[in-house]
């Protein structure tokens, strides 16, 4: 790696980003639909150098008995880090930050799962980061989507998410690490490109109200490329892959 | 099993039927927050303090200040943490025990929202450089539950953080050494202030009381700072915005925020 | 405040305490019946710099099921402080104090509720420490009768409670903060005047018989005085402020 | 859903009925604790040791001695800590897991009748003022139990304690090192005797067994000091005591502690 | 004692050990059957200088229920050492080691009990370290199986056991202290004599395959040691001491 | 409550007939283990890591390498720690929450295998003596289930160790301080192996599938180092096993270990 300069240069002259991309450019994403053996349906996404699985169980019981709902499924979500996806080597137990990603991870996709469909019973998404590089809850969000949908669960649409953000004064797409370590703002989001809704929000930094709404302008735009992806994994492996 | 209450149905269709023709249950306009009562210096004992009463949510703010080891890669800041805690006493359904994820999800934006606006100045409050630093710890209890906790516990910390005193220490045989007397301020450099809005049906309303934080789909937090720039959101709920809400959701919370500090610096006046 | 006196006089010549105070004078009390929207019954507690709030719900039915009795009902009481309640800030978890104290408070006020008119269930008392300033318990368990007849808990009477103690070898009626960490003794009395009954003893420190019989008749008396100012709590409450 | 059982309740009177006669279930006078059986350096390994069986209620308390770091605001006495645990094996209703109310005040108030005593003079256990001091450690486990946990825990604590023997560290190179060889005994300042009364009914009665535990409508456990004073007091059960009967236990109490200090006097010579 | 040697020599030029015993000889055991007052079954054993305590309850009813079996009884072991047992004072949490012993005392178990007489109950086992000196885990189970034939639970035979080892290159029974930490293998090995089974069985140390089944083989030899002592304790408590 | 499934003992006796006639339900010979696939560098940014299925278990462990504080009486020492865990997306049964002991079994199992073998040569692993030292975790997260955790962990682990690379820090200001580009390969002096055998009826079998797994009677991991020697054995499951199968267990650990031991190095070659 050869050390990193203290003053790192987030964005040049040319609106080239530190790892060579434009502004408006996401990092290199494969998705793929299926993998697991044991799961119901599963994921893996590859998201810059993210690297996460995600299986589901259900529609299954629910333990105990009082915990169900007999209007409703119930979607249970948990976010969770191995020890070795980060720098540091990150303690086994759960932090606060993994059950705070877990529950707007799993609110951000009840809009899209027809609940309804399975009273009494839950589904439940396991999401495990197996390398970490900024950007790991949209990441996340977006292979939890194609593993509910593997695992045949009746869904409404699919949460494509993607975090929009800003350095050096600029608006840009697909927050990585370092510029989210270095940058003025991260806005991660996640979209249902069909149902035209916003279902993950958050932001963490600086923006006027005029870059704020840029943010979730080219944020929404960013689903929607991914939105692509995750539908090209089901395609992919329910149909064959279509001739590149 | 738990089961959607028919109680729980009929209220929420009353509030939707009532937003649908332009009012809320109790009167307010969409874009107007409760009534707000801020009382600093309600814990005479802590380094500051404030007790905020958001209509008939109210919650109590205690701010401690005291020598701590900084984190091994930040050893020219000082720490701000930021907690809120449900008291049993509250509500009848809150539960002793850990935190649920909804309160630590609480805790966790009321923290965020003041942190990210750099409000209080951390490199500041340095005692010895990679020794020995000061922390600031603003704990929150919700004294009375009546919804929308998230801008209560937030003005109850700006408030308190506003009215602080930081006693100061020197560096002493290898140790923090209190200097008695020479209290001051702590370092700030702007107010953030929180503004909740509920989503219900397709209206938007501030400051969702308990009966109508009951009956959201959907919900976002967004803090603006004193130059009127928003610094920190959280959405919440089983539903999503469209993106013209989230726009304007922004511009309300600007707008709406601005009153709000208005009334943070009139409390932090009163208490000088 | 300006530098406390290592060499602090808990008690001059002329019988005056550290705070002002006289050997057998309590320091203010301030006590609210009501106040709490949410709960069935509250009270509010201003002892000296204590301040101390205390919800009750209840009677109301015990989850789990098992750990109800058909026979009676039952009192569950949690003693807890505010992290910016002391000196230090206070670690989030309860205590092994705290779990002590909840149980000493509990079975201080057993005798004094009819918990045989109400089998199967539950009265929860839940007291919150504010600020604290030595005493706490006797403050708490003050407030908590008043909190309790304010929820309409049937009872046979309320507790008052005050702690005796000596300091400079006399006996003096409540301790506070500075005598309580220099003293010799503090004994924390919780007493039903109507009955005479002592409910709640505790004693730290070391003292002779003859003082150890003063100290309770001193603290016995003590609660006397803290009984009047909980029945004119309630007065004021459910029958207006009498003209003072 | 519990209930208290029928068999329980017959318990309950028939030993009201007899102390009503001035008896007790198993012949002893009111003011009379059982039969008390110490034996010392039970644990060899450890630094002190005791085995105390109290009636059928059997205790072991080892005591470990070792350097430890200070207090912050305590540099110049060393630390003492006194646990109680009930094990298992001691009855079929004991519960593993983490301690439960009654077993958290079982440990707290056999800690604080010691501490209170001054029986271990902490302040000559400095190896380093500031730095490093000598931590002793009397943890109790209950092996069998047939009431009055508080006394058996008391006693074998005590008798531990008093036939300890104290390892010597010299503050080498900025650590602890152990100098062989070189053991004293503890400093000991006086021997605290706790004794806990029943109250059932109206009557009085000093160390209740096993099923009078179960009938006792409140309980008060005192310790007395070498001269004869009050240094701890315990007050527990579900009803009260009068001013009366609180006097007259302070009074049994001094008296009855002082036959079982000579028992632990007796044990701490046969182990020399 | 007077300082050990940094050098202590485990096997000296005439095949004696640190602690004077020849390589074949085990320290001595001394177990009584019975001792505890609550308990349905209960033994204690001195082996070396370990003391242990056992102490067993049941057959009895399972909670929650769902953990009990309609086909069998269950066995549940815990294996606890006391905060003063081993050299520097034991943090009283269960530890992973302790868990994991536990688990493998209760298989080591299980072959001898017939589980099979008793469904839908549970037989507890608990064991309890006073003293650790080496070779816990074999004198515990030792220990249990006879505290189990004192609860009258019906078994088919009793679990002895006893360490195999390796010091200076040669292979030893019943590793103390010292040779477990200096030495180069230790081997517990649990046996049923009558039924010729090994039901406990762990290395550590690194052994030639030669060496291995020597050890296997030396232990086997020691278990039968152990467990004429066994039945001895149960003959002397259930039909008096004979003879001496 | 739980019962045996009619299923599972419908299993268990196909499966035990097949062995009688001398076949394993997957067409394997009985000493004959699934094949092993071995990814490494599967996690770029840990310091070394592989993914291994053996048969359809699939297992992933990271190596993480940084500095650490040495345990007391071991100052010469760096620390090595080996941890096993199963993901709730490996099995539907797999619940969240602290580890029961089965898990905790396999990961003080796995870790002692590499442990005892003296495969990591922490010796070498010193920043400053007394002060700091290099820690070596080695995490495995289980992916996929079926039967056999033990070896599927071993393998992971060791070839993630294998191909590990090491920074290096020097003591600089009394603090560990990385030197930029100088890693190397982790200290190895062995490889070891861990060989599982189950035994169902009087049939040994190595390396059970999880039908298999699910009908032992017991089980036996026994580990062996690149010199054929015995290091490490854990006897688990609730039958015994006669002093010959523990004789021949050994024996065909020692075999089969050699064969996978090539796999192994082959996986390590090939990294490089």
């Amino acid at each position: 790696m050869g050390g990193r300069d203290a003053t790192m240069v987030l964005l040049d002259e040319n609106g080239v980003r530190c790892d060579g991309r434009k502004v408006d450019e996401t990092r290199r994403i494969m998705i793929r639909a299926g993998g697991l053996k044991n799961a119901d349906g599963s994921a893996y996404i590859e998201f810059g150098d993210n690297k996460i699985l995600v299986g589901v169980f259900g529609p299954r019981d629910v333990h105990p008995k009082h915990m169900s709902n007999t209007d409703t499924g119930i979607l249970r979500v948990r976010y969770h880090m191995e020890p070795f996806s980060v720098g540091e080597r990150k303690n086994p137990a759960p932090s606060r930050r993994e059950i705070e990603i877990s529950k707007v991870i799993k609110e951000a996709l009840e809009p899209a799962v027809m609940l309804e469909k399975f009273p009494r019973t839950a589904v439940d998404v396991f999401i495990e980061v197996l390398q970490a590089d900024g950007g790991t809850r949209c990441a996340a969000l977006s292979a939890a989507s194609v593993a509910l949908a593997d695992a045949g669960i009746p869904m409404r649409d699919m949460v494509a998410a993607v975090a929009a953000g800003k350095v050096a004064d600029t608006v840009i797409l697909d927050v990585n690490n370092e510029e989210d370590q270095a940058g003025q703002a991260d806005m991660p989001i996640g979209y249902m490109p069909n149902l035209e809704k916003i279902t993950l929000l958050q932001l963490d930094g600086v923006l006027t109200p005029e870059e704020y709404k840029k943010c979730v302008d080219v944020g929404v735009k960013g689903c929607k490329i991914v939105y692509d992806l995750q539908k090209k994994a089901l395609t992919d492996k329910y149909f064959g892959k279509g001739g590149d | 099993m738990t089961s959607t209450s028919v109680i729980d149905e009929l209220k929420k269709s009353q509030i939707l039927e009532l937003l649908e023709q332009g009012k809320r249950v109790d009167g307010r306009a969409f874009d107007e927050p409760r009534e707000i009562s801020i009382e600093t210096n309600a814990i005479p004992k802590a380094n500051g303090s404030a007790r905020v009463r958001l209509g008939e949510t109210e919650v109590i703010c205690g701010v401690k200040i005291q020598p701590d080891r900084p984190f091994p890669d930040t050893g020219d800041k000082g720490l701000f943490i930021c907690t809120a805690e449900l008291l049993p006493l509250s509500h009848p359904t809150v539960e002793t025990g850990p935190p649920q994820p909804p309160v630590i999800e609480l805790a966790r934006v009321v923290d965020r929202g003041i942190r990210e606006s750099h409000m209080v100045d951390v490199s500041q409050l340095v005692i010895e450089k990679d020794k020995s630093v000061i922390g600031v710890f603003a704990d929150n209890v919700v004294v009375d539950y009546d919804g929308n906790l998230f801008d209560a516990c937030s003005y109850a910390s700006t408030a308190a953080l506003l009215t602080s005193k930081t006693p100061k220490w020197n560096w002493v045989d290898e140790k923090p050494t209190l200097v008695e007397g020479e209290e001051t301020d702590l370092p700030i450099s702007t107010i953030p202030v929180s503004v909740t809005m509920g989503k219900i049906g397709n209206h938007i309303i501030v400051d969702p009381n308990g009966d109508e934080w009951d009956s959201m789909d959907a919900r976002v937090t967004i803090t603006s700072d004193s130059d009127g720039n928003i610094c920190a959101l959280q959405k919440g709920g089983s539903d999503g915005f469209t993106q013209d809400e989230i726009n304007q959701c922004g511009e309300i919370s600007v707008r709406v925020g601005a009153k709000i500090r208005e009334k943070l610096k009139e409390a932090q006046k009163g208490s000088q």
